[in-house]
């Protein structure tokens, strides 16, 4: 784990109010795994850090992509290149694969899709048939940048896509990876029990010692999602207890 | 050449007046980055005798320049702190005291003595202020005789370090402090959170599962110092100050205002360096001064 | 369509919920660039029955998020309010309650006397909690007897609408809402500012003459939310919200823990369009969330 | 009064650290007067508004000097042109000036020299010769730009004029104005009763309503600094009452 501060190199936009922010963080762009995640702090930026998932790397530059949804993104959001970000991470615990999977699904609800290109990286390493599919509610929040061998869409108004969900559109696979608001995930748990997904809660440390974090377990008690997680097997989780109305939750 | 840091809080000697508070430092083994060297002493996550789960999510919720908890004390209980984490302490180079909590003052004694004598624990600071579990907590430290009546359970099962954690949500912390004092503690840590509720505008209803949960940051602050203040004016034991410090200046703030020693929490959530930080800017303060020694650094502290 | 925002606190019909807090507009008269519109109430500045000249500077100090002030009531005394306020306020289409002090009970009733039936005063707000008098001030609002004993003293003297302001200096609000309901307080006003210190680190003292202040602001709004909130769940007549509300966001977190109405304070400071900021947020939530008047907003108001 | 949001339109350096940022706030630079202050504000700055006297007015932009004294100055002469600044003036009551005043004295210690380039205006309009006395640290902290029929600088290390305070070096007039540490103003209060000086407190509204801002009088009580005042009799002010160590008070 490193603390960095780190210049902002680079902003585009890749959907309706959708942006990608690079940084130059060499000791975290060069040891990220797809699905972990930066805890993000600035100067006169609010009290706590923002975690936000790996996007890409480049082994110097790392990438996080974003909307301003509240105070915090709305500031990160007006900062200009040359400014310096605080990066602590990487964090947690990432996607798992599996040597000789041959294919895989990724799912993406909205924001979802922050660790998606490091996984369709990965998938491919693995070697496995990349499927990427990607809801959001209409054509225009559709993430531009999407990978894999064969790419999905699905909108909540049909105007891109199949119309309804991400996981209704998704074809079966034998490795399953989501991300998205967690009512998504949680149907994404009835469907593939096994599929590994990446949750959100709120985060007081994003390291594991404050507890904040809590995931509510099918056995019983809790774990840290930022330590344990924010990866889990999707039947681990006790979907009931996860709070799913997060006010940063991202839509689908 | 740097001025000597270290102060005694009892009859503990500490190399520095730095430490990290309870709950924001885990049991010390997940903690970033570390850096030992300005670490006085470590207080671990607060425990009871059994374990607990804690509380449902949301745990916490961000307010202006601080942030509510309601972790609900989850622990492993005593058994599996003397099985996985003491043996680590044991091999640290500065004091870990456990936080300690229960619902009865029996129960306080109870845990003190199933801890006393585990080879890496050096004390025990008694939370008699956690505002977030359903009984208990709170009760002890609004209480004199209760305060007094835990305090005397755990000093007459140890003969180890007892430090009693105060709360703030009280109309005069002196005659807590006192009656802690009289009951046998070594020495005060004040304070603990404030309590708080934050309301969500789509559910109508408050943001933490646990409708309340415990204040902490640089909010509190002006408010921290002010009841350490009044609890070193209160009593002759030590007091440890605790509430919104982030920087050195925050930290020396309690030292002038009669603390002796400081621990810092929410800021390492932060900032993971932040006791580092703090420590070595404390040294660098005294030292622009001309200070040769932290027991040289002037203090306000009137006695009534 | 503009949804109604008229609220009744006792049998004070109110345009808006949104209301002037003491001590932070003045006698309403220097405000700049007031929009009358929006205003429900204004409080005027805390008087004593007697000229008092107030505490010496340094008066303020900011501190993350907030502010601590020892203003001391400096005041000009009941007659100069009588002859140079009051006549101002007869012409204006909201009403001006005036905040009293006093330094027993018998001197509470005796200004309240003084003041009732001059045109232009629509009501007391019974200041039981500044932190800020040497006697007095706080000792009221800690004690319920004490308390308790004010309200009748003032409720004796008038016909008017009088509200007790609670003091947050305590370990349950609810114990003193509930006794000076008792004594016929019309509504409760919580809180007023927490006791804050904060310590100069060139002088090594405390930056503010009086050493101490009250700390207001966006810092102290979660405890305010709960404190008005065990406030509202401990009594039946009407409690308004006080204690960092910058926002319509802010205000509302109150209404819905149970507040009739709110009071910004320090935000006036920051912005001075700040009440009809918040006036217009409120109407504009509702509006958009489809209710046709603030008395349709879900409430958070669990009873025990 | 006004309530403005003020775009930066410029800023340029004017000694060691202490620079001159314009901001275009025609409502207020059309009615502004010498030895009044605008109290600024902008978004995620600290709680309350920071009070600065008005330096120069075109009647259209106005400019403040200042030096980063701490997190709102540091925060403020970190922004761009083009960001904006909420601008709350003009406030105050501004310096006096009697027609058919022949000579005047400006006396400005360090950043005191922020009223004066407009008292040095409306002097000359009001007849009178004015001599201006700038006094900082050293050479290198005196302000660069002064203006009248007669400059003369003093310096604690004498490496630029009078070694020795401004006030020392002041020549006698009839109308003497200062502005700088409360401490100089005290010295200045000594020696000329009459004169007019521009205190400095900490403020909370800048408006009159907090009370915050007590200046202790010679005649007891307390009036208003950002109301009654800045500007005084120096004679009229309880010199030994008046803090005269805040963090934030100038250098001489
Ligand atoms: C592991 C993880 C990965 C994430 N990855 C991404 C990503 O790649 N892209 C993306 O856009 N978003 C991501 N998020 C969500 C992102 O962190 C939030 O959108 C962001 O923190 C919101 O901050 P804000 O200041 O804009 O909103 P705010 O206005 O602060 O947030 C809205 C509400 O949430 C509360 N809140 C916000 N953050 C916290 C916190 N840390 N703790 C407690 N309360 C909080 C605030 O109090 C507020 O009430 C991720 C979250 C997690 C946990
Ligand atoms: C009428 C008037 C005119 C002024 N004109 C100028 C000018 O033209 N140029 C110039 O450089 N300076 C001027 N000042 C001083 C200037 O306002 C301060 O330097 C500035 O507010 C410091 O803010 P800061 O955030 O940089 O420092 P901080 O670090 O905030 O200030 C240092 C300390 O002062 C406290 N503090 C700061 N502002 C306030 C406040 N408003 N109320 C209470 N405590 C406070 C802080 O808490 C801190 O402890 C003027 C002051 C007044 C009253
Ligand atoms: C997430 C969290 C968990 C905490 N857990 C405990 C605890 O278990 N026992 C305890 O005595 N205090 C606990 N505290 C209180 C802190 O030790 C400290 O008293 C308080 O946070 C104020 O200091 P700060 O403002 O520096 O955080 C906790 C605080 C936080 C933020
Ligand atoms: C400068 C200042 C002066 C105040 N004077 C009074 C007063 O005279 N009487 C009173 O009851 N409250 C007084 N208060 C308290 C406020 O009315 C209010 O209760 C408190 O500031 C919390 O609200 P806020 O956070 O919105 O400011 C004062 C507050 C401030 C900041
Ligand atoms: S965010 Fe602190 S433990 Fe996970
Ligand atoms: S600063 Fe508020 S009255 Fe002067």
């Amino acid at each position: 784990m490193f603390l960095l501060d780190a210049p902002i190199t680079g902003r585009r936009q890749v959907a309706r109010g959708m942006f990608v922010i690079g940084m130059q963080a060499p000791e975290i762009a060069s040891t990220v795994r797809a699905g972990q995640f930066v805890n993000l702090g600035w100067s006169a930026g609010p009290l706590l850090r923002r975690p936000f998932s790996v996007y890409r790397s480049d082994g110097v530059h790392i990438e996080v992509v974003l909307k301003a949804v509240g105070e915090g993104t709305r500031q990160l959001l007006a900062m200009d290149v040359g400014e310096h970000i605080s990066c602590l991470g990487p964090l947690g615990h990432g996607f798992e694969f599996g040597a000789g999977t041959r294919t895989a699904v990724l799912i993406s609800g909205g924001l979802g899709v922050a660790p998606m290109p490091l996984a369709a990286r990965d998938a491919r390493q693995a070697g496995a048939r990349v499927t990427w599919v990607h809801g959001a509610r209409t054509a225009v929040e559709l993430c531009s940048e999407t990978e894999g061998d064969e790419i999905l869409w699905a909108t909540d108004d049909g105007s891109e896509g199949a119309r309804g969900t991400a996981v209704a559109a998704s074809p079966d696979a034998e490795l399953v990876l989501a991300c998205g608001p967690n009512r998504m995930l949680a149907a994404v748990a009835e469907r593939w029990p096994e599929a590994q997904v990446a949750v959100e809660t709120y985060m007081g440390c994003g390291t594991g010692v404050c507890l904040g974090c809590a995931v509510p377990l099918q056995r019983g008690g809790y774990d840290r999602a930022c330590r344990e997680g924010p990866v889990y097997r999707a039947a681990d989780i006790d979907w009931g207890a996860l709070p799913s109305h997060l006010a940063y939750a991202v839509t689908a | 050449m740097t001025p000597d840091m270290s102060v005694e809080v009892g009859a503990l000697q500490l190399r520095g007046p730095v430490l990290a508070a309870s709950g924001t430092f885990g049991y010390g083994t997940e903690v970033p980055l570390l850096e030992r060297r300005a670490l006085g002493a470590m207080v671990s996550k607060g425990i009871f005798l059994r374990p607990r789960e804690g509380t449902a999510p949301p745990r916490i919720a961000e307010t202006p320049s601080g942030m509510l908890n309601a972790i609900g004390l989850q622990g492993p209980g005593a058994d599996a702190l003397v099985r996985d984490y003491a043996p680590k302490w044991a091999g640290w180079d500065f004091p870990v005291l456990v936080n300690i909590n229960a619902e009865s003052a029996s129960e306080y004694g109870e845990l003190a003595a199933r801890l006393d004598g585990v080879p890496g624990i050096a004390g025990f600071e008694i939370n008699i202020s956690c505002p977030n579990v359903e009984q208990g907590g709170l009760y002890f430290g609004n209480d004199p005789r209760a305060a007094a009546a835990v305090t005397e359970a755990v000093r007459g099962r140890t003969k180890l370090p007892v430090w009693v954690k105060l709360t703030p949500m009280v109309s005069d912390i002196g005659v807590i402090a006192r009656a802690v004092e009289s009951a046998g503690a070594d020495a005060l840590c004040a304070i603990n959170t404030f309590v708080g509720m934050s309301i969500d505008l789509n559910s109508y209803g408050p943001r933490l599962s646990f409708r309340t949960g415990g204040l902490s940051g640089p909010a509190i602050r002006p408010l921290a110092v002010h009841l350490a203040h009044q609890a070193a004016r209160a009593v002759h034991i030590p007091v440890i100050g605790i509430g919104g410090i982030s920087s050195a200046e925050d930290a020396l703030e309690f030292l002038v205002a009669g603390c002796t020693a400081v621990q810092v929490g929410t800021a390492t959530f932060v900032n993971p360096k932040a006791i580092a930080e703090v420590h070595d800017g404390v040294a660098a303060f005294l030292e622009a001064k001309g200070f040769s020694s932290l027991a040289h650094l002037p203090r306000y502290l009137p006695r009534d």
